[in-house]
Parts: structure tokens; C-alpha cells; sequence
């Protein structure tokens, strides 16, 4: 049996094989190199990267909920020197390729750390605009048709990698906003971020974490990913990055046949340091049991 | 590389109420692992994806025999307290950075509250020297041999007076009039306040294990955040406590409210 | 220690405890009269009712996911007419509360089914414009602020019951929609209907479903619930009924601590035909543990 | 009341390559349970919460002893395989309306399509007259003996000619050229068919047992429909394989596609 192609090709950058770190849980690759081969891995998606430091929400920042978890880390960096002097450096040792996330409150501080990357070594910028974190900004640039378009495009323009933007969940109507990113210039789309969520201690009767609401990611939410990304797919042109609950390769299968070309873990990580491995492994072990020679071939499967 | 492990547990005793000790064989983590650091336990269920951290309570290098003592707080600990002898578990670590044991320091005054003593019993182990070690409980005391097994002198509150002082250990802690060239804390955070309080007063070092609530264990999410001080600097950061600690100096944390 | 105080008031009706079951969760409570005694239940809100019989989807219509389920049943129901000769009579024969979930494609549909239960003993309404499984009507009149007031004005003109209106969590803005229903009429809220889901067999290819999507349920998607229940119960002033996810009585504690006066289980009667009465059981234990005398109590104590 | 019950597995074993008999200790289930009906087994892994219905293969009145008998097809199976004698697990039951008997009928025609071989053992058990037993399989044959213990004569089919006749178990009972007064079908799909169609060609009347995905298993969800003809009318409507099933008429059935 031959090895299948597990190369994918996201808006002219070729990477290696479909899986990607999903940005925030996985650092800048540092810690996690200590349990696996970054190699390995198609993409490594940096966490969100601002102009200048953010120090994020206070604590607790973290609830356990049913088959998933909330976030109100609230995009605490060092912001893009720090991180161009460090993190990139470091990752730069590896051969995958480097998405960076980006984030802002501002169009004016998105395009600042888009501008800072440009003469960069980085191969992709990922535009956040779905971090349910952060008061200004962030989400409210996810949720607005205009706002939306208007933000890809003034990114698009600064930046000299190409473009995904990274969609939020938190809306009636995804594909619209899908469209109107794609409008404005994106050359790619993930999906999903995550679904906005609280939970309280019934004991303490407060809200468990110190921002009240956070983000909800894990397993718990992938019906939702799956659904976002089938319809998605079916409505725009370009390439897709799934993601959202992705624990196993056959997770990533799914995310595939509803219509995405790369797929992204990760909560996994928290649970299984190895994860973004087994999940390629996974992929592999799948597509010599059904014949498939490339990702393209899985994508385009879907039998309705 | 770092992986997961996945020992046996060879003990599993209620060693207090709604508190157990496990015996883990586990070689790797047990001939690594130093005086407060912790590892991260995973529950089978699969409603429940993030780990517990729990401290290391003492290792037997010799043997590869790690022990934990947790108490039962929710479902978690509670699905590790139905787990039996020759059951294996999911085990991350060692995590995290412990305790600072200088060598030339004669005398060491350790401050555990309730599940807070465990990691104190292998830091006893690794410190030379004089060792006063004051305990509070809610009730029943726990690790009290142990801790004199190690050259400990122990002392020991409890809030209702079942056993030693009746009070908080910090009353219990100036009454004694013990003083030394370190001090250890590990419990609950108006405990570690005091015990910060109470050093900066008499101008000696304290160094106190934080907790926080823990999505990896490993530096990547920044979930896991307390304020610390900047050196020289009015201005804090929010510090990871899985990896720049759990274990800070007290004059570096600030504590809210 | 005296037994609390159980009773909650919605919209005039006093219910003699908290516990209602979820539309579509429950039939008509037949089935469950066999493993529970339904007089102990605060209410019983049966399936969706329409004017006239209803197919509902092809089958598969269920789906299991992490943590919770989908379902595309497609409101599949024998009419009002059927309704009110069988299951009503036997509900009559019970001591508790009925509400009847109302479905329909036009305002005009929705409205015959309030106008035939006016002259029936059924003790409330709730408006279902949430159902993700029907093409027409249905979820679109809870995605839109304006439908969303519209049928809810039209219904409450024609019922001569209280209603109570179910939301759809598929949307950007909760509160505007919960404002706007509460402008039409709305005596009281119902959140939150399933989130739209997806799920695919990686074996077969195809979507589980029939229907390709479905709507997710389950202690999965808690913690959107309880993030909807809290903002909306601080933007409106009518009492809430919350639900998704409800195992135990403990999640029912965290949805009053959110702001729910009433609590709804659904999925749960699933995997444990006896789950309504252990809810109501484990609240109160909850209650004579932390000293609460009433639910009004609880729903007040959420510490920010 | 009716009422979940947690029983002891007092037997697992493998019986064919990734088909498992387990036995339950199971009094009230035994006692009452009718040929073609079944239980819902419960997953302990909390991530898995419906319910897995499986079919009756027998009861031991007597000793109030339920067998099942189950093939590993995904995760819930797999949890089941999982488990040990001792174990106990989470079943609802005896569930659905199964086969209807008619004692004044000579010979019976049984068949059953690999993990559709399970119910016809106990409705073997309860039939007077004549029975044969057509079974078809992938490879290896299951519960041949257990059918011949209850007095029918058996015929197997397997697809790779590995056991019996090499191909399926319609064209197998075809050649056999053996009639009866009624037929009962359980297996996949399209085997249901080609026997309802069959039974129609030859005048005979056929009971089938329907398959559909469950939530509740009790008729609440309306979630296990399939399309059965109304009486007397070209229309038809859905009907719940869990209460109004999932034993129905061939000749009312409505095949999709
Ligand atoms: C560095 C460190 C060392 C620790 N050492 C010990 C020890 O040696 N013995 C011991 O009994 N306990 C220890 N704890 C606390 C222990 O982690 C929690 O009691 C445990 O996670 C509770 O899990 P649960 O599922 O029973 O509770 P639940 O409340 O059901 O847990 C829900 C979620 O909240 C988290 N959580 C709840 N309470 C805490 C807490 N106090 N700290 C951090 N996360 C929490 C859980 O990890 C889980 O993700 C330590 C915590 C930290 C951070
Ligand atoms: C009335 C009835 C009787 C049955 N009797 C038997 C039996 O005696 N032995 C046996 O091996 N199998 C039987 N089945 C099929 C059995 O229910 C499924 O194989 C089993 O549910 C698969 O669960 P899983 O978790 O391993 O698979 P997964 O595919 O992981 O299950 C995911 C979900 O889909 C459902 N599902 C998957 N396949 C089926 C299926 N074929 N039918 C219904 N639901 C399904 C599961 O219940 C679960 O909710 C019967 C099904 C029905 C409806
Ligand atoms: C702790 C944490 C931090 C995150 N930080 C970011 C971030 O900085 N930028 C971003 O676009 N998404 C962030 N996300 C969202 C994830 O990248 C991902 O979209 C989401 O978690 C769904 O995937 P999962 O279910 O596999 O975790 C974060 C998620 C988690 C859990
Ligand atoms: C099988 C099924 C059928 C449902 N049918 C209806 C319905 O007819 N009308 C309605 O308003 N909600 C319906 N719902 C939604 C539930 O009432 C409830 O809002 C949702 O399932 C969330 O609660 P849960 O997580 O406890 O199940 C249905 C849910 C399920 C699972
Ligand atoms: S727990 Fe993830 S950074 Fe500390
Ligand atoms: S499984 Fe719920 S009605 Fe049949």
C-alpha cells in the first residue's frame, strides 16, 4: 500500500500534511516540542499576537464543562516584538509552517501587528476577529457584516502573507459573514472559534470565572463546527480550516467530508500533549482504509 | 521526549475523611521529581477532559513509588477515589517549579493548611537542618507522622479544636515565637496571605505554592495566571502558576481585593 | 430543618415546583407515568402541536454526539385536534401543570393552534419559534427581531392562556430577540431550543441525519444555555424558563443561580426515564444544604 | 413502576470475531421479556449518553438469567466488550412489541442476517411446529447450536463460502425450495426486503424486525420512525420502531429509495 499525500495547499502555501495547532492552545510550540516532534506538523498556529502587551483577563481563566471547557484568557501576550524576537526565532528551527493569529481592538492596531509581520519569515496571518475575550474589538469585528469585510480588507492590504480570517460561531447567519470576509480579501477561513459560555459554582454561587463569560471549546462543540463548516463550504471558494472539539483523526475526517482542507486541535492538546500526532496518524490510518490517496480526495466525498 | 504515563496504582487508602493517599509505580516521575511540584491526573469519564493537578507528596526514588494526597472535592477527585488498587491512571508530569532549598539556611519553618501539607512531607525530606512544621485542619489532622518521619517538629490547629490548638495555624505559628531563615506555605489563600504578611514583618523569605484552576499544566494556555510583581518595577504581570510556579516568593505576589 | 418552599409563579400560574419537562423530551407523559408519578412535576410542557398532523423528517432523525445528541424529528405530530382527545384527557387526570409547545409554518398556523386550545384546560402556551428542523416558519421567526415580535403580538392576541415564548440560541443577539418578544406579549421566556448541529459517519460518508442537520441537545451545550439564561435575565423582566443540558439537580441550581425561575429537562429523560424527579429531588436537597427557603431565593443569590 | 436496573454481567464471551454473548443476572427483565423485543443497554462513559438497544437473545426464566448478544460496531459496543464478569451495567427493559405467535401455524420459516440472528433464538424457543432457520453471514456462523436446541433445523449461508452455502441467505432459502406459514426476517435492510418481497410473491405472511437509530427507546422522541402504510390507503404514515416495532408486517413497511 502506498503512503497517501497528505499534503494540502492553503492559498499558495503548501503545507505538509492538514494538521494545524488551533492558535492559543498550543503556545508558540515550545513547550509541546518537549512531548513531540514539531516536524511533524503542517502548521503551528502561534496564540493571538497584539501591537503591544496585553495582560489579559484576571483569574480564574479556565471551567471545566461537560465534555469541553471555558476560556477567559482574554489574549494575554507579550505582544508582536516579544514574540518576533522569541517565539518566532524558535520556530523558525522547525520545518512546518508558521500561521500567526492576530488580534486588536482597533482596525488601526490589527493592520500595526500585520505591518510589523510583513517583512516577517512567517507564512500566513491568521485575523482573529472572533475572541469573545475581549471587551472592544475582537468579537464585535466577527459578529457585523460590515465591521467584518472592512477588517479583512484593511489586513489584506497591509499584509504581505496571506490571509485566513478566523470566523466566530456566536451568529445568526455564518455564511454571510463567511462572504463578506471572503469580499474583503481573505484568502482562507477558519472555523469555528469559540461558542460564548458560562458556568457558576453552585456553591460558591459566583460565576466561575473572574470575566464571567468565557469560550467554549472541546468535543462538545463539534456538531456545531461541523455544521458551520458544511455550510460554509457549500457558499465560498476558498480554502477552509476546520476546527472546534477535534480530538482523534477520525474527528479530523469529519471535518474534512463537511468540507474543510486543513483542521486545526485544540483543547486535545490539554488532554493529550500528543494529540496533534495521534490526530495525524489518525488521518493517515483512515485514508488507507478507505483508498483515499490525497486530503482533496476525502474533501469532495461527502455523500449526500 | 516528556510523555504521559499511565502507572498502577498499587495503594489506595481514606486516610481522613473524604481525603486519600495513592501509591503510584512510576518510576519516571518518581526519580525526577522535586519538593513542589505536582502532576497532572486525568479522569477516565469523558465528560471530564481537563486534568487535576495534584501535588507530589513524596516519592520513593528507590522503589519508583509516587504518592499523592488529595482530598474529594468534586467529581473529579471523586472518580479518583473509586479507583482501586491495580487500576492505572493517567498521569502528566513532573510539572511545575517547587521549592527553593538553600543549603546554607539552618532553620525552616514549614506552613501547611488542610490539602496544602502534602507537598511540605517531601520538601521535609529534601531540607536540612531544623524543621518546625505548623499544621491547620478543618478536623482530622493528616501527615503528621510522616512529616516527624523526616525530622519535622510538628505542630498542630485545627478549627474546632479536635486535635492541637484550637484556631488557625497562624495564631498557632506566633504563639509558638519559632522563628528561622525560611519559610514554606502551602493551603488556602487567606493562609498564604498571612503567612506573607507575617514574613515581610519579621524580614524573612517565604515562599508560598499557588493555586489556580489548570486547562494544560504545561505554560501554553495561560489559564493559569497570578498577578507578580515586576522587579524594581510598580507594575505586575500575570505569571503562569504550572510553570513560573506554582511556588513564588510572597513579597512578588499580589493579591487581589 | 422545614422542607423549602418549592412553589414558583409564572406569568399568574403557580406551579408547585420548578421542575417542568422539555418539549419533545417527554410525548405527552404517557409513557413516563409508567416509570414516575407525573403528579410530582411542576409542569409538563408537551411536544410541538400544529394545526393539522405533520410528517415531520425521514429517518435517521437522531444522532449521538459528544456529550449530547441531535435530532432532526421535524416536529413530526398528530394536530391539535388529536392532541386535545387523546393526550390532553389523560394529562387532566394529573395534578400538575400543562403547556403546550405550539408550532407552525405561517402566523396564521401558529395562530389557529392557540385559537383551538383557547377553550381547553391547558394552563399555558409556549410559542415555538426556535425548531431548527423545519424549513419554513419555525426557527426563521426567532432569528428575526421583527418576526419575532410579530407572531408573538398575533399569538398572544389569540390565546387566552399566558404565553410563554421559546428562543432559538442560533443567533447573534439573545437579548434584542428576548426584548422584542417580551415587546410582542411574551408573559415568559423559554431558553434555549438546540443549538444547529451537524454530524457526519466517516465510514458511510454521509451525514447521520436524514436531514443533513439537526439540533444539538445535552449537558454539551450547558454552558451556552446558562450564558443565555444569565444575559437575558438581566435584560428583561418576565420569569425564565431555562434549559439544555439539565442532568441534575445541580445543573438546575446553576440555571436559577443564571437568572430561571423554571427549569426544563429534556435529554436527560433519556438516559434516565426518572431524571424529571431526581432533578427535583437533588434541588431540594441543594435548598435545605445552603439554607434556601424558596426558589426565589436561589434565582436572587448569584454573586458577581 | 417500571424502573432502569443495574444487573451483574455473570458471563461475557466472544463468539465470534468482534460478536460478543454477554449474561445478565436480570430477574425482572427475564421473566417478562417476549421473543423480538429488546433492551437498551447505557454506556458508563459520560460522553455517550443514549442509550444502545440490543435484542433479546434469550431468557432463563427459571434463573432469571437475560443473554445478549452483540457485535462491536463503535464505541458504545466497544465499552460493552469492555466490561467483566462481575461488572454490572445500566439496562432498560423488556422493550417493544415483538413477534406475534400464531399457535394454530405448522411451520415457521426463520430468517435472520448476521447480528439479526440474535432474537430469533428466543422466538425459536416459543414456536410450535416446524421451524426452520435460514442464517446468513459475512464469515463466522453464530448461535447455530442454541437454533437447533429449540428444535429448528438450520441452514447457513456465509458470503465467502467459509461455512455453509457461499452467498446470501435469500438465494440459499430460494433454492431450498422450502415454504411455511410464516415467515420472520431480522437483519440488515436489504435482506428485510428481498424476504418482504418474496413473501408477497409466494402469499405468505412476513413479520420483520426494523432497525432504527433511538433516543428514548420508549415512543417519547419520536426519533426511530420508519414509514408504514395506513390501513386501507395509498398514504402511510411514520411510525416508532421502538413502541409500534420493532416487529412489523413486511407487506406494511415502506422501503425508502
Ligand atoms: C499546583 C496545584 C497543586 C494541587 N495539589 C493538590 C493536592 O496535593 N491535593 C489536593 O487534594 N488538591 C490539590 N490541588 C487542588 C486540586 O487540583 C483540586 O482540588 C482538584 O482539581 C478538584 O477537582 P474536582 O474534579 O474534584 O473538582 P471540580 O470542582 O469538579 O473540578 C472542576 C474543575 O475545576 C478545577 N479545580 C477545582 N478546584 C480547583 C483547585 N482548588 N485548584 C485548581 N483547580 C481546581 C479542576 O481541576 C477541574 O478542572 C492542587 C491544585 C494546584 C493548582
Ligand atoms: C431494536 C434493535 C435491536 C437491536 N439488536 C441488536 C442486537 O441484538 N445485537 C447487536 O449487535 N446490535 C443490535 N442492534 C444494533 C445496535 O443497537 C447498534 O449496533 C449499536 O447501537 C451500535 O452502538 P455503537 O455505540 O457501538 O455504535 P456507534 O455507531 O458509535 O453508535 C452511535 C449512535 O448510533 C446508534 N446506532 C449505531 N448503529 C445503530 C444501529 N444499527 N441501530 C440503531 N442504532 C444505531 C447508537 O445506538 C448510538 O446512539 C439493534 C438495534 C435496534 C434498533
Ligand atoms: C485556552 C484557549 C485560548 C485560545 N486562544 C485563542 C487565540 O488567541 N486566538 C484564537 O483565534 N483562538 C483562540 N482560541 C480558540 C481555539 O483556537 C479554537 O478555535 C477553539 O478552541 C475550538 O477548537 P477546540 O475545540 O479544538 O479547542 C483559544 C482556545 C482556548 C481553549
Ligand atoms: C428529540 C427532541 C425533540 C424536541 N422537540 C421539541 C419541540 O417539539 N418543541 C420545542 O420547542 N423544543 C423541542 N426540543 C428542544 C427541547 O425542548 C430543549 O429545548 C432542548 O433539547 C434543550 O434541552 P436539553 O439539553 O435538556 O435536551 C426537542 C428536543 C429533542 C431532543
Ligand atoms: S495551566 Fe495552561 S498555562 Fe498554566
Ligand atoms: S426511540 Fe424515542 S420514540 Fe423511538
Amino acid at each position: 500500500m502506498n503512503k497517501p499525500d497528505m499534503q494540502i495547499n492553503i492559498a499558495g502555501v503548501e503545507l505538509k500534511n492538514p494538521v494545524i495547532t488551533a492558535s492559543g492552545t498550543f503556545g508558540s510550540g515550545k513547550e509541546y516540542s518537549e512531548y513531540i516532534d514539531l516536524n511533524k506538523l503542517g502548521a503551528i498556529t502561534v496564540k493571538g499576537v497584539s501591537d503591544i502587551p496585553w495582560k489579559g483577563n484576571d483569574s480564574p481563566r479556565i471551567a471545566e464543562t461537560y465534555g469541553g471547557m471555558l476560556n477567559s484568557v482574554g489574549l494575554q501576550n507579550p505582544g508582536v516584538e516579544a514574540f518576533i524576537e522569541e517565539d518566532l526565532s524558535f520556530l523558525k528551527r522547525y520545518d512546518t509552517k508558521i500561521i500567526v493569529n492576530i488580534v486588536g481592538r482597533t482596525v488601526e492596531e490589527y493592520c500595526r501587528v500585520a505591518e510589523r509581520l510583513s517583512d516577517t519569515d512567517i507564512d500566513m496571518i491568521e485575523l482573529n476577529i472572533s475572541c469573545p475575550n475581549v471587551k472592544e474589538g475582537g468579537v464585535s469585528f466577527g459578529t457585523d457584516l460590515l465591521m467584518a469585510e472592512r477588517i479583512t480588507e484593511a489586513v489584506k492590504k497591509t499584509a504581505k502573507q496571506p490571509l485566513i480570517v478566523k470566523l466566530s460561531p456566536n451568529v445568526t447567519d455564518i455564511v454571510s459573514i463567511a462572504k463578506a470576509v471572503v469580499a474583503g480579501g481573505a484568502d482562507a477561513i477558519s472555523l469555528i472559534n469559540t461558542l460564548l459560555g458560562m458556568a457558576i459554582d453552585i456553591n460558591t454561587r459566583k460565576p466561575i470565572l473572574a470575566n464571567i463569560v468565557g469560550g467554549l471549546s472541546g468535543p462538545a462543540i463539534r456538531p456545531v463546527a461541523i455544521r458551520m463548516v458544511y455550510e460554509v463550504a457549500k457558499a465560498v471558494d476558498v480554502p477552509i480550516i476546520g476546527m472546534g472539539g477535534i480530538m482523534t483523526g477520525e474527528d479530523a475526517v469529519e471535518f474534512m467530508l463537511a468540507g474543510a482542507t486543513g483542521v486545526a486541535v485544540g483543547m486535545a492538546n490539554f488532554t493529550n500533549p500528543t494529540a496533534t500526532i495521534d490526530v495525524l496518524n489518525g488521518i493517515e490510518d483512515y485514508m488507507i482504509r478507505h483508498g483515499f490517496n490525497n486530503i482533496e480526495e476525502i474533501r469532495k466525498s461527502l455523500i449526500l | 521526549m516528556k510523555k504521559l504515563y499511565y502507572p498502577i496504582i498499587i495503594e489506595q487508602n481514606q486516610i481522613a475523611r473524604g481525603t486519600f493517599s495513592m501509591k503510584l509505580q512510576c518510576n519516571e516521575i518518581a526519580e525526577t521529581a522535586l519538593p513542589g511540584q505536582f502532576v497532572n491526573l486525568y479522569c477516565r469519564e469523558g465528560e471530564m477532559l481537563l486534568p487535576r493537578p495534584i501535588s507530589i507528596c513524596e516519592t520513593d526514588r528507590e522503589k519508583g513509588i509516587l504518592t499523592l494526597v488529595y482530598a474529594v472535592v468534586g467529581k473529579g477527585t471523586e472518580s479518583f477515589s473509586r479507583l482501586k488498587k491495580g487500576d492505572t491512571i493517567k498521569v502528566l508530569g513532573p510539572l511545575g517549579d517547587g521549592f527553593k532549598i538553600d543549603e546554607s539556611i539552618k532553620t525552616h519553618i514549614l506552613i501547611g493548611g488542610g490539602i496544602g501539607v502534602p507537598p511540605l512531607v517531601e520538601l521535609a525530606k529534601h531540607l536540612k537542618g531544623e524543621i518546625y512544621a505548623f499544621l491547620g485542619f478543618a478536623e482530622s489532622p493528616i501527615l503528621v507522622e510522616e512529616l516527624e518521619s523526616y525530622g519535622a517538629k510538628v505542630f498542630v490547629a485545627t478549627d474546632d479544636g479536635s486535635a492541637g490548638f484550637k484556631g488557625n495555624v497562624i495564631e498557632l505559628f506566633k504563639n509558638k515565637n519559632i522563628t528561622g531563615g525560611m519559610i514554606y506555605g502551602c493551603g488556602p489563600k487567606p493562609m498564604l496571605k498571612a503567612v506573607g504578611k507575617w514574613a515581610e514583618d519579621m524580614g524573612i523569605k517565604a515562599q508560598i505554592s499557588m493555586e489556580e484552576r489548570m486547562a494544560c499544566g504545561i505554560g501554553v494556555c495561560v489559564g493559569c495566571v497570578c498577578k507578580i510583581k515586576k522587579k524594581e518595577e510598580e507594575d505586575w504581570q500575570n505569571r503562569k502558576v504550572c510553570t513560573d510556579g506554582p511556588v513564588f516568593w510572597s513579597e512578588e505576589v499580589i493579591w487581589d481585593e
